[in-house]
Formats: C-alpha cells, sequence, structure tokens
C-alpha cells in the first residue's frame, strides 16, 4: 500500500504512464539514495551479509520512520511548526513505563498504556503552551522538552531497568522474515498514509499549512486539527520511546537524543515540503533507510568520524537537491 | 511604529526583571567584575543570533548555525593562530559557502532547514578533522581584545551594545538592509522590481556567515580554545533569543536590537537558575519553564495591545 | 580547619547512569561532610546541555556566588580555561577529575585513559595469544576522552596480533552503539572481540544476538546491565571477558582533595587514580553491589584521599 | 507626482511603447496570440475583456516581465536605449511602472522603505528623508487627505490604504520619469471616493503627457477615465477604439457576454417572501432566511471586521459540523481564501469535505462530480481541474471560492467583496446564481465596495466608523441614500 501511486495528489497529475508517474515523485529520490548506499556496502562485503544489513535496516529505520511520521504531520501545519520534544517525550515515556513494569511480564499492558498516556500528557501540554500561551511551537517545545527531561531525572535518577522478558522478545524478534518492529512501522505508515491522502482530516492538514486563515475561514476545525497533529506527535514518540527501550534493554536519560535532527532529516530528505501543505509517507521510510544505511556505509569504509560526517552532510543535500525541482533561474 | 516599539518593549522588561532578580541573589554581581563574568559569555551567543536574525529575516532558518560556529571557532584557536594568511582564507572561504548555501537554496527552490542540517554535518565533520581533540589557542591579539577591561563599563556590556547598533544600523536603517527585509516581507515584489533575488539572499546568508566568524572569534577568545563540539547549542540558542527579541519565523519581522537583548536574557536566566540553587534534577526544567514564563509575557503584551 | 568553606561541584551532563551514580556518590558524602561540620556547603550544580560554553558560564556564577572551592567534572579539557583561569585569579581552588582541564592552576584527578585502551589490548592478548579482528566502539567524536582511549587502543593493538577491522562511534550511549554495530557487522569478517569505551558493551552483545555470528569477547564497561548479561551468559556457557571503567564516586574523592587544599594541605596538582576492575572471578560479587541500573562503584573518605595525596608526593 | 516634463515630450502623440503582432504561450495555454497596439504619450487606454482574456498577460509583456513568445515589443523615448539585454529593464528606463493586481508591498515595511524597492537607482545618501518626502508628495498628489503616514506598517495599513500606497508609489517621482503607468485592477478594493480621487488623478497625468493603460471591471471608470478603449477576448484584442465610439452595451457586447433581460423583474419575484431572523449581529445588522443583507459604506468602516466576527461566533475551531451554518467566501483571495499549493478541484471541495465524506475518509467521486458541476454552473476558465490553481487568472481563482461556499449546504453565505476581479458577464451570473439561492431560502450576508452589487440586495446596512448609520430596504436602496449615509459625518464636520 505504501508504494502505491499517489494519483489522489493532483499537482503531480494523473499521468497514464504508472513509471513516469513514479519517477516523478519527489519520495523516489530518497529510495534510489538507500539503494546506492547498500549496493555500495555490499561492494565491499562482496555480497556477504546482504540479508542481514537489510534485516537491521528494516529494524532501526523502524524507529526514525515512527517518530518521523509524527515529525512530518507537524511540519506540515506550516512555517515555525516543528516538534523538538520528540526525544524528551521518548525518554521520559521509556523512563517511567519501564520503572512502571520494574520487568514484570505481567505489566506489560498496563505499562504500554501508562506510555500512551504520558504521551498524552506531553503532547496536550506542548499544544496549550502553543495555542494558550501563543508560545511559536518551536521554542514551545524546546522549552517543554526540558521539563520533560528534568521530570525524567527526577522520577528515575537515570537507573536502567530492564523490560519485562516478552516484551524484549517481542521488539527483537520478527515474522516471515521481516522484524516486528518494521511490520509495527509499516503499519504505522499505511494508517498515516490513509490518512493524509484519503481521510478528510488530512485534508485539513494540508490545508492549515498552506493559509492557516483561509482554512479557518473554509470551516476547518483548526485548533482541533492542531491539537490532533501534536498529541499525534507526542504519542507516535511514546510508542518509539516504549519500544526503544523494549529493544534495547531498558530506558537511557539520553536515548531520544539523536531523534531530534533524525526526525526532522527523515521527513525532508523523503521529500515534503517543509513549508508545509505537501508531505508524503513512503518517503519516510526510504529516507530511514537510507539514514541508517548512508551511516552503515561510512562505517564499513572506515572513514575517520571527521570524514564521515562531512560525507553524510554532503549526502543529504545531495539527495535533496536531486530531489527537487528547479524552481528558480538564477 | 507604536507596534515596533511594543515589540522591543518587553525584551527589554524581561532582562530588567530577570537582572533585577539576580542582583537581588547575588549582590555581589552589581559590579563592574559581577557584570562582565555575568555577560561575557553572551558576547558569542548574540553574534550567533545575529546570524540567525540574518536567516529568519528572510523566511529561512538556519540549523548549522552551532557547528558552523564551532568550525570557526576550531579555524581560530588553529590555523589564524599559527598560520594567519591561511586562518583568514579559510575564514573567508567559509563566508564565501555561506553565501553559496544560500544561493544554491533559492535557485533550486530547496527547504533551508533541510539544507542547513546537512550543513551543520559537513561543518561538524570539517571542525572533527581540523581538531580531533580539544585544543589550540586564540591568537594573541584576540585574547587581549577579549579580555580588554574598559573604564567604568565592562567589556560584556559594550560589546553587546556596539553589536546591536552596528546590527540595527545595517538591517534597519541601510537601503540594504531594507532590501534584504523586504525579500523575507515579499520576495515577488522585489523580483517584480527587478531585484536579483538569488543575489539578495547570497548577501543575508553572506552576513550571516560573517557573523558566525565572529562568533567563533569571540568564543575562542573567551575560552582560549577551541573543541568540535564547543557550540553546538547555539543553534537553537540563537532561534530562542530571536524570537524573544520580537522576531518572527516568516514575514521578514525581526528586530536586530530585540534579538541581542533576547541572547543576554537567555544568558542571564541559566545564572539565575544556578544562583536559585535548584535541585540538579530541575535545573534544566527550570531552564524551561523560564523560557516559558518570559515567552508568555508576550501574549500579556500583545493582548494589552488588541485591545489598544 | 574548613567547617566555614563551601565547595561546588560543576557538572556539565546527567544523562546517564554514570553521571548519575556519581552526582548521588557526591550529594551522599557531601551532605554527610557538611552535616558533620567538615564543610559549610556541598552544592552540586550540572548544566542543561552538555557544552562547555554553559559550563564556563556556570563556573563564572561560582565566582560570583563566592565558592571557596570548585569541583569540576569539565566538558572539554581546554574550552573552560579562560571561566578557571578566573577562577583561580578570585583565589578559589579548582579541582578537576574525570573530565579534566588544561590549565595550570588548577588541580588534576586524572585517570589514565590512554592506559584504559591497552589494558584492554592486554587482557585481549592473554586470552587469545593468536590475536584476531578487532572491533573498536568510541564514544562521541571530538571529545578529549574518546581520543585518548581510542590512541591507547590503536597504540597496543599495533603492538599486538590484534587488527582493528572496523570502527564505530557509539556516543557512549546503548542504543546508538547497538545501531551502529548492526549497521556495520554485515561488512565485517570474523570478530574475536569487541574493544569499548565503557556504556555500549551491552548494545554491542544485543547486536550480535541479532546475527547467527558467534559472541566475541566484549570488553565491558561497569554498567550493571553488562554485568549481568555477563553473568547470566557465564551460567550459561561460561562465557569470559573483563570490565573496566572510571568509578563515579571519583567524585567524592575530588570532594577530599578539594576540603584538603583549603585545609591548607601541601597538594601536589596532578593525582591519579586507578580504574575499577571487574574481573571474571569478582563478577558476583561486584554485580551484587551494584544496584539495578547502576554502575559499579566505590565512593572514597578522607582517609582515602589523604592517602592518594601522600602517594603523589 | 511627476507628470513627465512637458517640454520633454512636447509631442503627445508620441509613441511610447509599440506591440507588434506578441503572442505569449504558458505551454498548451495561448494567454496572448497576435496582439498589436501601440501607446501613445498622453491617452490613458481603457484594458477590459473577461476574467483570463489575456489583461495582466499583455501587461506583463508590456512591463517587460514576461518576454512573448512570438512577435516584438519595442520601447521609445530617448530614455530607452533599446540594446539592454531584459525586457524588464529596457521597460524600467523607458518609464514604465505597474500596479500589479496582487499586492506587491513588504507588509513587514514602513511605507517609505516600500518606495526603496521598485526604485532600484535611488541615491545612497540619506535615502531615507528623500523617501519620505517623495511617498508622501506622492500620495498628497493623488489621494488628497489620505491620512497615510510615511512611518506607518504597511502591514499595520488596511487593503485600500495599501492599494493607495502601491498606486502612489507607481506614480512617484524618481530619476526616470513615469511615461507609462500600468495599472491592474487598481480601483477593485477601493471604495467609490477614493477611486474618484485616482481618476481624477490619471486626467491630470495624462494631460500631462503621460500615459496610463487602466485595467478594470468596473466598466463606469472606464468609460470616465479612458481616451481609447481596448477590448480583449481569448487572448485576442477585440476591438480598439475611441471611448467615444463606444455605448455601454457595445462594450459588453465585444466582450462577448450579452447582457440579460429582465433580471430586475425576476428578482422582484424572488424577493417576494422571506422566512424569520436567523442572524443578528451586536451591531445590529440582522437577517431573515432567504434574504440578501448588503453590508455598504466606504471601505475599512468595520464590514469586514463584522463578517469576520459573525462568521466566527457561528464556526467553531474545535469542531467541524456535517452541516455547517455559515460559509465564507473570502475577497482578499490570497490572504484569506486560496491554498496556493494545491489544484483547482481541491480549493474548490475544501468547505464541502465534510459533507460529502463516509466515516471521515473524503468520496472522490462525489468530490470531483461536485467540482465538474461548479465549473459549468459558475464558468470556470481551466483546462483541467487538477491544474494548480495558481495557473487561473486572478477572476478565475475568485469563482473558484465562490463556487467552495456556495457548493456547502449551508443556510448563510457570508461574502467580504467577493467580486474583486471579477469580470461583468460572471458577475452577473454570480448575481443571478444568489437570487435563486436565496429564493431557496438561503441568507446572504454580502459587503461590497461597488454599488452596483449592493444594489442587487434586499436590506442594506451602511457601515461609518465601525457602527451602522442607515439600514435601507426596498426602493429606499439607492446609490445616493448610500452615499449620503456613508458620509454624513464629513457633511456635518464641514
Ligand atoms: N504562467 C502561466 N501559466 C499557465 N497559464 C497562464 C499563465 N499565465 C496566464 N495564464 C493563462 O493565461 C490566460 C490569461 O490570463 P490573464 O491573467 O492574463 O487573464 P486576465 O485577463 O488578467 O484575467 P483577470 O481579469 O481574471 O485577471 C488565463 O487563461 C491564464 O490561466
Ligand atoms: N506556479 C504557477 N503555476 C502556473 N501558473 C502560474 C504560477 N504562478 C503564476 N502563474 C500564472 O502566471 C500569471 C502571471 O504571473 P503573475 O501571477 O506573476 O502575474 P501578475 O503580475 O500577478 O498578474 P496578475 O495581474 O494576473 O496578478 C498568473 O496569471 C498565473 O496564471
Ligand atoms: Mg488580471
Ligand atoms: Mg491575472
Amino acid at each position: 500500500m505504501m508504494m502505491k501511486p499517489d494519483t489522489s495528489n493532483p499537482v503531480a497529475g494523473t499521468s497514464p504512464n504508472l513509471l513516469v508517474a513514479t519517477i516523478r515523485k519527489p519520495w523516489i529520490w530518497s529510495y534510489l539514495a538507500a539503494l546506492l548506499a547498500f549496493l555500495a556496502t555490499m561492494v565491499l562485503s562482496g555480497g556477504q551479509g546482504a540479508l542481514s544489513l537489510l534485516y537491521a535496516a528494516l529494524t532501526f529505520a523502524s524507529f526514525s520512520v515512527m517518530v518521523g511520521i509524527g515529525q512530518m504531520f507537524v511540519i506540515t501545519l506550516g512555517p515555525g511548526n516543528v516538534d523538538l520534544s520528540i526525544p524528551a517525550t521518548m525518554t521520559l515515556v521509556a523512563t517511567l513505563s519501564l520503572k512502571f513494569m520494574g520487568s514484570e511480564a505481567g505489566l506489560i499492558l498496563p505499562g504500554f498504556l501508562i506510555a500512551l498516556i504520558v504521551g498524552l500528557g506531553c503532547g496536550m501540554f506542548n499544544f496549550a503552551l502553543i495555542l494558550l500561551l501563543r508560545i511559536p511551537p518551536i521554542i514551545a517545545t524546546l522549552s517543554s522538552s526540558f521539563l520533560y527531561q528534568s521530570l525524567a531525572i527526577w522520577s528515575n535518577r537515570g537507573l536502567r531497568i530492564k523490560p519485562p522478558e516478552p516484551l524484549a522478545e517481542f521488539s527483537t524478534s520478527g515474522v516471515l522474515g521481516l522484524p516486528n518492529l518494521a511490520l509495527v512501522a509499516l503499519l504505522l505508515a499505511g494508517l498515516a498514509w490513509v490518512v493524509l491522502e484519503r481521510a478528510v482530516v488530512g485534508r485539513w492538514v494540508l490545508a492549515i499549512g498552506q493559509n492557516l486563515r483561509a482554512a479557518q475561514l473554509s470551516g476547518v476545525p483548526v485548533h482541533a486539527v492542531r491539537f490532533c497533529v501534536y498529541v499525534g506527535s507526542a504519542l507516535l514518540a511514546a510508542v518509539t520511546g516504549f519500544l526503544l527501550a523494549s529493544f534495547s534493554g531498558g530506558a537511557n536519560l539520553n536515548m531520544g537524543a539523536e531523534f531530534m535532527l533524525m526526525s526532522i532529516a527523515v521527513v525532508v530528505i523523503g521529500g515534503s515540503s517543509i513549508a508545509g501543505g505537501n508531505s508524503n509517507v513512503p518517503g519516510i521510510w526510504g529516507a530511514a533507510l537510507f539514514m541508517f544505511l548512508l551511516v552503515s556505509m561510512l562505517n564499513s569504509y572506515g572513514l575517520g568520524a571527521g570524514v564521515r560526517l562531512v560525507l553524510t552532510g554532503i549526502i543529504i543535500v545531495t539527495v535533496v537537491i536531486v530531489a527537487s525541482k528547479r524552481k528558480h533561474s538564477a | 511604529m507604536n507596534r515596533e516599539l511594543m515589540r522591543i518593549l518587553l525584551p527589554v522588561l524581561s532582562l530588567a526583571i530577570l537582572l533585577g532578580a539576580v542582583f537581588y541573589l547575588q549582590p555581589r554581581a552589581m559590579s563592574y567584575f559581577g557584570l562582565n563574568l555575568l555577560f561575557n559569555l553572551a558576547i558569542p551567543v548574540a553574534l550567533a543570533t545575529m546570524a540567525q536574525m540574518m536567516i529568519l529575516m528572510v523566511n529561512d532558518i538556519d540549523l548549522s548555525i552551532g557547528t558552523f560556529v564551532s568550525f570557526c571557532a576550531c579555524v581560530t584557536a588553529t590555523f589564524v593562530q599559527e598560520t594567519p594568511l591561511l586562518g583568514y582564507a579559510i575564514l573567508l572561504a567559509a563566508i564565501a559557502g555561506y553565501a553559496a548555501i544560500g544561493a544554491l537554496i533559492y535557485v533550486r527552490g530547496l527547504p533551508a532547514i533541510v539544507v542547513t542540517l546537512g550543513m551543520s554535518f559537513v561543518w561538524g565533520g570539517l571542525a572533527v578533522m581540523i581538531l580531533p581533540s580539544p585544543g589550540g589557542a586564540p591568537p594573541p591579539w584576540l585574547r587581549t581584545l577579549m579580555t580588554l577591561k574598559p573604564p567604568l563599563v565592562p567589556l560584556a556590556i559594550i560589546a553587546p551594545i556596539v553589536i546591536a547598533l552596528l546590527a540595527h544600523l545595517f538591517v534597519k536603517r541601510s537601503s540594504m538592509g531594507v532590501l534584504l527585509q523586504g525579500v523575507g516581507g515579499n520576495e515577488r515584489a522585489l523580483e517584480r522590481a527587478g531585484w536579483s533575488i538569488v543575489r539578495l539572499r547570497a548577501t543575508a546568508y553572506a552576513v550571516a556567515g560573517f557573523f558566525g566568524v565572529l562568533s567563533g572569534m569571540a568564543l575562542v577568545g573567551l575560552t582560549t580554545s577551541a573543541d568540535a563540539n564547543i557550540a553546538l547549542r547555539y543553534t537553537l540558542l540563537s532561534i530562542a533569543g530571536v524570537i524573544l527579541g520580537g522576531g518572527e519565523f516568516t514575514g521578514g519581522r525581526i528586530s536586530p536590537i530585540g534579538a541581542v537583548i533576547g541572547a543576554l536574557t537567555l544568558t542571564l536566566a541559566a545564572s539565575f537558575l544556578s544562583f536559585l540553587r535548584l535541585s540538579p534534577d530541575w535545573q534544566i526544567g527550570a531552564q524551561g519553564a523560564i523560557l516559558i514564563l518570559v515567552l508568555a509575557a508576550r501574549l500579556l503584551v500583545s493582548r494589552r495591545e488588541a485591545a489598544a | 580547619e574548613t567547617s566555614d568553606k563551601r565547595i561546588a561541584l560543576s557538572n556539565n551532563y546527567a544523562g546517564n547512569s554514570w553521571r548519575q551514580a556519581m552526582l548521588e556518590s557526591w550529594s551522599k558524602v557531601g551532605d554527610a561532610a557538611v552535616a558533620e561540620g567538615a564543610v559549610a556547603a556541598a552544592d552540586a550544580f550540572t548544566t542543561s546541555e552538555n557544552q562547555a560554553t554553559e559550563q564556563a558560564a556556570q563556573i563564572q556564577n561560582m565566582i560570583l556566588q563566592g565558592y571557596d572551592a570548585i569541583v569540576i567534572n569539565a566538558a572539554s579539557p581546554t574550552a573552560i580555561n579562560g571561566a578557571v583561569r578566573e577562577a583561580c585569579d578570585a583565589g578559589i581552588v579548582v579541582v578537576s577529575f574525570d573530565g579534566i582541564v588544561t590549565e595550570p592552576c588548577a588541580w588534576r584527578i586524572a585517570i589514565d585513559f590512554r592506559q584504559m585502551g591497552r589494558d584492554q589490548i592486554t587482557y585481549l592478548n592473554e586470552r587469545y595469544p593468536d590475536g584476531g579482528n578487532l572491533l573498536e566502539i568510541r564514544g562521541l567524536a571530538g571529545v578529549f576522552v574518546d581520543d585518548e582511549i581510542s590512541a591507547g587502543i590503536h597504540e597496543a593493538a599495533a603492538d599486538s596480533k590484534f587488527e582493528i577491522v572496523g570502527s564505530v562511534h557509539g556516543d557512549w550511549a546503548q542504543d546508538v552503539a547497538q545501531r551502529a554495530v548492526a549497521g556495520i557487522l554485515p561488512s565485517l569478517p570474523e570478530i574475536t572481540a569487541v574493544v569499548t569505551q565503557g556504556g555500549d558493551g551491552y548494545g554491542a552483545a544485543q547486536a550480535f544476538a541479532a546475527t547467527d555470528r558467534s559472541m566475541p569477547t566484549i570488553v565491558m564497561g561497569n554498567r550493571q546491565d553488562e554485568l549481568a548479561w555477563w553473568a547470566e551468559q557465564k551460567a550459561a556457557n561460561g562465557y569470559q571477558t573483563t570490565s573496566l571503567s572510571i568509578a563515579p564516586g571519583v567524585s567524592t574523592l575530588a570532594f577530599w582533595v578539594a576540603q584538603q587544599i583549603l585545609d591548607g594541605q601541601e597538594v601536589a596538582k596532578d593525582l591519579s587514580v586507578p580504574m575499577l576492575r571487574v574481573q571474571q572471578d569478582e563478577l558476583d560479587a561486584a554485580l551484587e553491589a551494584t544496584p539495578e541500573g547502576s554502575v559499579a562503584n566505590v565512593e572514597y573518605s578522607r582517609d582515602d584521599a589523604i592517602a592518594v595525596i601522600e602517594a603523589s608526593q | 507626482m511627476t507628470p513627465p516634463d512637458i517640454s520633454t515630450s512636447a509631442d503627445l502623440s508620441a509613441p511610447v511603447v509599440e506591440l507588434n503582432d506578441v503572442h505569449m504561450a504558458f505551454g498548451p495555454v495561448q494567454a496572448l496570440s497576435g496582439a498589436s497596439l501601440t501607446i501613445r504619450a498622453g491617452e490613458c487606454i481603457g484594458l477590459v475583456g473577461h476574467n483570463g482574456a489575456g489583461k495582466s498577460t499583455f501587461v506583463n509583456v508590456v512591463n517587460g516581465r514576461l518576454t512573448p513568445t512570438g512577435g516584438a515589443v519595442s520601447y521609445t523615448g530617448e530614455q530607452a536605449p533599446q540594446d539592454q539585454v531584459r525586457n524588464s529593464a529596457r521597460a524600467h528606463s523607458a518609464g514604465i511602472r505597474s500596479v500589479f493586481q496582487e499586492l506587491s508591498l513588504c507588509p513587514n515595511l514602513t511605507v517609505l522603505e516600500n518606495l526603496r524597492i521598485p526604485y532600484s537607482t535611488m541615491p545612497r545618501h540619506r535615502w531615507r528623508s528623500l523617501a519620505r518626502t517623495t511617498v508622501i508628495e506622492a500620495l498628497d498628489a493623488v489621494f488628497p487627505d489620505h491620512g497615510i503616514s510615511a512611518h506607518a506598517l504597511v502591514g499595520d495599513l488596511s487593503i485600500a490604504e495599501r492599494q493607495m500606497v502601491e498606486i502612489a508609489i507607481a506614480f512617484s517621482k524618481r530619476d526616470h520619469d513615469a511615461r507609462l503607468v500600468i495599472l491592474d485592477e487598481p480601483t477593485s478594493s477601493l471604495d467609490v471616493s477614493i477611486a474618484r480621487q485616482l481618476l481624477a488623478h490619471i486626467r491630470r497625468f495624462c494631460a500631462a503627457g503621460g500615459a496610463v493603460i487602466f485595467i478594470s471591471h468596473m466598466l463606469g471608470e472606464v468609460f470616465e477615465v479612458a481616451s481609447r478603449i481596448v477590448v480583449m477576448k481569448d487572448g485576442r484584442i477585440a476591438e480598439a477604439r475611441e471611448t467615444a465610439d463606444f455605448t455601454h452595451d457595445d462594450l459588453v457586447e465585444a466582450m462577448g457576454h450579452v447582457v440579460p433581460e429582465g433580471d430586475a423583474a425576476q428578482a422582484a419575484e424572488a424577493r417576494a417572501e422571506l422566512g424569520p431572523e436567523v442572524a443578528r449581529l451586536p451591531s445590529g445588522l440582522s437577517a431573515r432566511q432567504g434574504e440578501i443583507v448588503g453590508l455598504a459604506g466606504l471601505a475599512g468602516h468595520g464590514q469586514a471586521e463584522a463578517l469576520a466576527q459573525f462568521f466566527l461566533s457561528r464556526s467553531s475551531k474545535w469542531r467541524a459540523d456535517d452541516r455547517p451554518e455559515v460559509v465564507f467566501v473570502a475577497g482578499d483571495r490570497a490572504r484569506d481564501g486560496v491554498l496556493p499549493l494545491w489544484s483547482i478541484l481541491r480549493n474548490l471541495s475544501l468547505a464541502t469535505l465534510k459533507e460529502f465524506s463516509r466515516r471521515g475518509i473524503v468520496n472522490r467521486t462525489a468530490e470531483a462530480a461536485l467540482a465538474q458541476d461548479w465549473q459549468q454552473r459558475i464558468g470556470i476558465r481551466a483546462d483541467k481541474l487538477t491544474d494548480p490553481i495558481l495557473s487561473l487568472s486572478g477572476g478565475n481563482q475568485q469563482k473558484v471560492l465562490f463556487a467552495r461556499a456556495l457548493a456547502s449546504a449551508a443556510p448563510i453565505v457570508v461574502m467580504d467583496d467577493p467580486m474583486r476581479g471579477v469580470d461583468v458577464g460572471t458577475k452577473k451570473e454570480v448575481y443571478r446564481m444568489i437570487r435563486s439561492e436565496a429564493a431557496t431560502g438561503r441568507t446572504f450576508l454580502w459587503y461590497s465596495t461597488e454599488t452596483d452589487e449592493i444594489l442587487e440586495c434586499d436590506r442594506v446596512f451602511v457601515f461609518r466608523n465601525g457602527d451602522i448609520s442607515a439600514e435601507l430596504t426596498g426602493a429606499d436602496i439607492t446609490a445616493e441614500n448610500m452615499l449620503r449615509a456613508s458620509f454624513e459625518m464629513q457633511e456635518a464636520a464641514e
């Protein structure tokens, strides 16, 4: 379902030629880049370990995809909208829920519920700052992330508590050769795709991203939509934090740190317009795979940290340039 | 005009209140020596904030300013100090690089946030290559400059004032500044009038790069050495500073004086917290709480403005 | 006589179990010292971000607050030298530990990180006299400690039969290490052992467990989950390895050293403390003593400090 | 203001611009096909035509912003070297100035700073005081008693004031004198009295030797000010005659629309029975079911605010109704209406999504059918409904917004000067549609700056300084009564 060409996007046109239509999609480039990175790694290892690399890529990309989806909806709301509290929310949720479960298999469900409730709370708090105090979202989510971080420190003082055995088992195993995590992320991505491309709410999000005032005057319940988006982002961060902690054997106070940039990166490399009003789900998967495979490739070639960082940056910029349609002439 | 005044009044007020609270908690801060200690690290922050402001002014956002300042700091602590000619050439090239990025973003219609995100890896990587482990030293003149003790008013107060005034003159008074603001306000209008938007945007980015270089140099002058991660935090600090100072993310609405005050406020907020002696658990959270409080005050003012 | 002296801890990061254990040790020992009247205050401060600039500002604030001594775990060995210099100029005693500073006016309680790197190879040499392939997990690029440990590892490896076939940055975080290792493994040959910097051994183990490779010898870093995993493996298949890291309680040593300096004792500028090491036979005892989710730790008393000071003279 | 120095352009019939068989194609769309025209000093050309006829394209060729795909444009006058590369630079040095259909001021800059943008060769030294005096002089010359400060932020001005500033800047004095000023629908957001000041100024400007191209859908104005009228139709110049040779009906006929007959009678029937009161605003404005209520008065006297407030009070930001109570038709397209990244289709269906959805999923068949239907009914000139909305001409974009609202089943329709830039033929069509919708029980709240439109209403509230100064019904709804109610204060003050 993810790969289905999105015929509802009118700007791209409904070309009879499926191939041409697919190539015109901005997200195709992230898959191409991921493929290139994969092949480059395989060249080095002589084709050895292809499956296990793919398996690892799917596993780790799932986390980026899940937070990326939430971030995508937020970014789609238009300029200035971005959720910087994702890492802190992940940490707080993981800390509280793992502490609650205390490695007891019986408490998994209530533990998950607690994760969701904490996520809900974070999302509502973020949106309250944005709506009631009219703080610009970037700063609002940044400030609240400091609060969540403190809460996480205060609640558990950085102790790593192991997840219950069945949960750890679930998050590290797979079915049909696919990691369970990837299945969860695929499911969520599919859901997001339906919401964005087929549902009324998705249209509303896109409309708000282009012109909030116009959307409101066209009867879009702007507060409700933005509320859902921010809460949704926090909930996805909560689920991701919960799963990541289960996967890596406990919650860390800095476990979410890299997801701040990562969540933004997968959204934009995936082909969504950061100016809002135009986004797409398949690209997030492509970008998440790409980000993982890129680092693996550079690691495999044994490059120093500096070179690795520089190449990562250059490749990101190049992908974005290639994927862009030329807009202005110099 | 009135609205402009309101914009600037609030940052001034929040800085004053915070300063009052700090003086109350720590009367020793109320001295030449104390003010210098309170504010000298705000100088590079203020410069980075100016850089971010130039970018926000043309409706873009720069996620690489922190790593860029780190990079400049590394160059200053190594090349500029050892082989000055090469060092300055590198810094000039970095400014040119910034301008090129600005042009690229416009010409290809790229989202600035991603390109600068990508560039943040590039600058960070270059910094790690230059200084794999912390070290280096500032050129002597820089250290002398940054530890200058002018009579009556400490450098830490003079420098932000000078930065704010110069930036104000450039952005708000000069005809180039007006055009750059115009790019943020209504790019199409400038395009219609025959201005080269690429050139204007490249200029804005170049000025941002220039402020970034100054920030890196000032930082090394203060800390006496550099490391590759030294200024990562400036990215978010600079955005917060511009917003605290009454700027907005779109529409070219920014205030240089406000932004410098915003940067000072942020620096002071951290000091305020350490004077409060909160439990370490809550010191991070209290930072967030202060940001929220200061920005919530904006609401009160804008309410009153709406009522008036 | 230091009963009216005030000591502050300047800490740059609180985001992992090691730092949390360090802060806990500090407050445990510091509070007791205040209660018994050894010092007037032992306050801990943590910056909100792991940044040298913030820490420099924090130290400047401590100068204003009039502390008599500042104990620092520094974000950078050089980048806060400016602030440290100002503190010294104001007559404040500055003691750095773990993350030490190079400013000559400060005292250093150094851990020889290079040695920590070399020790890992030494241990592996004993285990595998014929050498083999090594995977290196590094910390955060551009940070002093990372560079030192890695240099030690590479030095010692060059003199041994081991070859480092892969190197990744795990940023001292389990999940990052796990991801990095999982990404590079497919392109690597058989791995004999994994050398680490502490805090990333469990992540590496997880990454290996997810493949069909045999488990290499992973050098651990004293985290409770690492030790627990080791114990588990040991019970199941006699798994052998070693674990070494700096004890978080070194903050308390720094505290007492600062107190001694304030007391007017002559103290050499450079002191050193040994690594805290857990060997195969000590594993059960160490695991017993470490709280769940924390780090193996030792705390120091005033007498320990005096002993360390005397040893260096 | 600067009419060119009479001595340098003594020959009033000297050509300023000549277009020779100009073609302009946007991909498959032939926006101009074979337009030839010579514009001479001292004449005011009234350019009329239906929406999408190619007027904006035509003037964009004249001012050099578009390079024609065929034919030639030549600028004359000693200030215009022909060898310059870019058409826009040539046009600029030939003294051609434009006021665009969409506002092109920077809202974050002050009025005087906005002069800097078109005035690229402005001296750097003491440019602020120069800009201030220039702008104020120009405003004083075109719009006496304008009351606009040179230091005001443009963002704080009303839309009419912004339009005034933009017009004044186009006439302002610079190093190159203005020889031809192009005004693309300049009066669409100005009220009658201000529009009159502009027309008077245009006459003075032309008398002093300047040339003007004046685009408007208000034919009365065109007759009043133009010396020659050029009618465009489907990208061609259909007619170009001296104004005296046209009658109103000729003109409408030339534009391709037949004036519908018997409107008034039809209307009278429809107006017969009204239902109960459905809306009452704090300001005293009220409306009954099936009634068309007009909000009149000078622009910027609180009509738009009253409407927006009413809309917001009847719609929720937290909940979307399956059957919304009110819908809104925006006049300020860019600010309040158009979603620029979307297609015509998606723009059109936005307000009705909820009505046509099933379990939260958009019914795309119904959506397409709806859009098709409304494209027919309201005559949106577009190739495909999946084209981007921005590829439509200004007036056609407005029609999409109209369709967006009318397609909904909402019983109350709020219209904020919705006919800005809509051509005469379409207007008549829309009036008819509004009346038939009203006959089925819908209520319309209609703010307009155009008297013709207000005359279509059943009841009219005249606004002055944010309050209602008069309520007119039936035969009392006349242009004189409205003007009197709008100006009473000023008269009393005199
Ligand atoms: N850049 C473009 N790309 C595609 N089509 C265009 C473009 N510019 C203009 N057109 C088309 O050319 C035709 C003429 O448009 P133009 O804007 O000149 O109309 P107009 O007479 O100004 O209409 P209005 O009165 O509504 O402003 C329209 O069909 C429009 O859709
Ligand atoms: N992104 C776009 N895609 C297709 N066509 C476009 C786009 N943007 C603008 N156009 C077309 O270009 C035409 C002229 O360009 P532009 O809108 O810049 O002119 P303008 O000076 O604003 O003219 P107008 O007086 O009609 O507003 C418009 O009428 C519109 O049809
Ligand atoms: Mg037009
Ligand atoms: Mg048009």
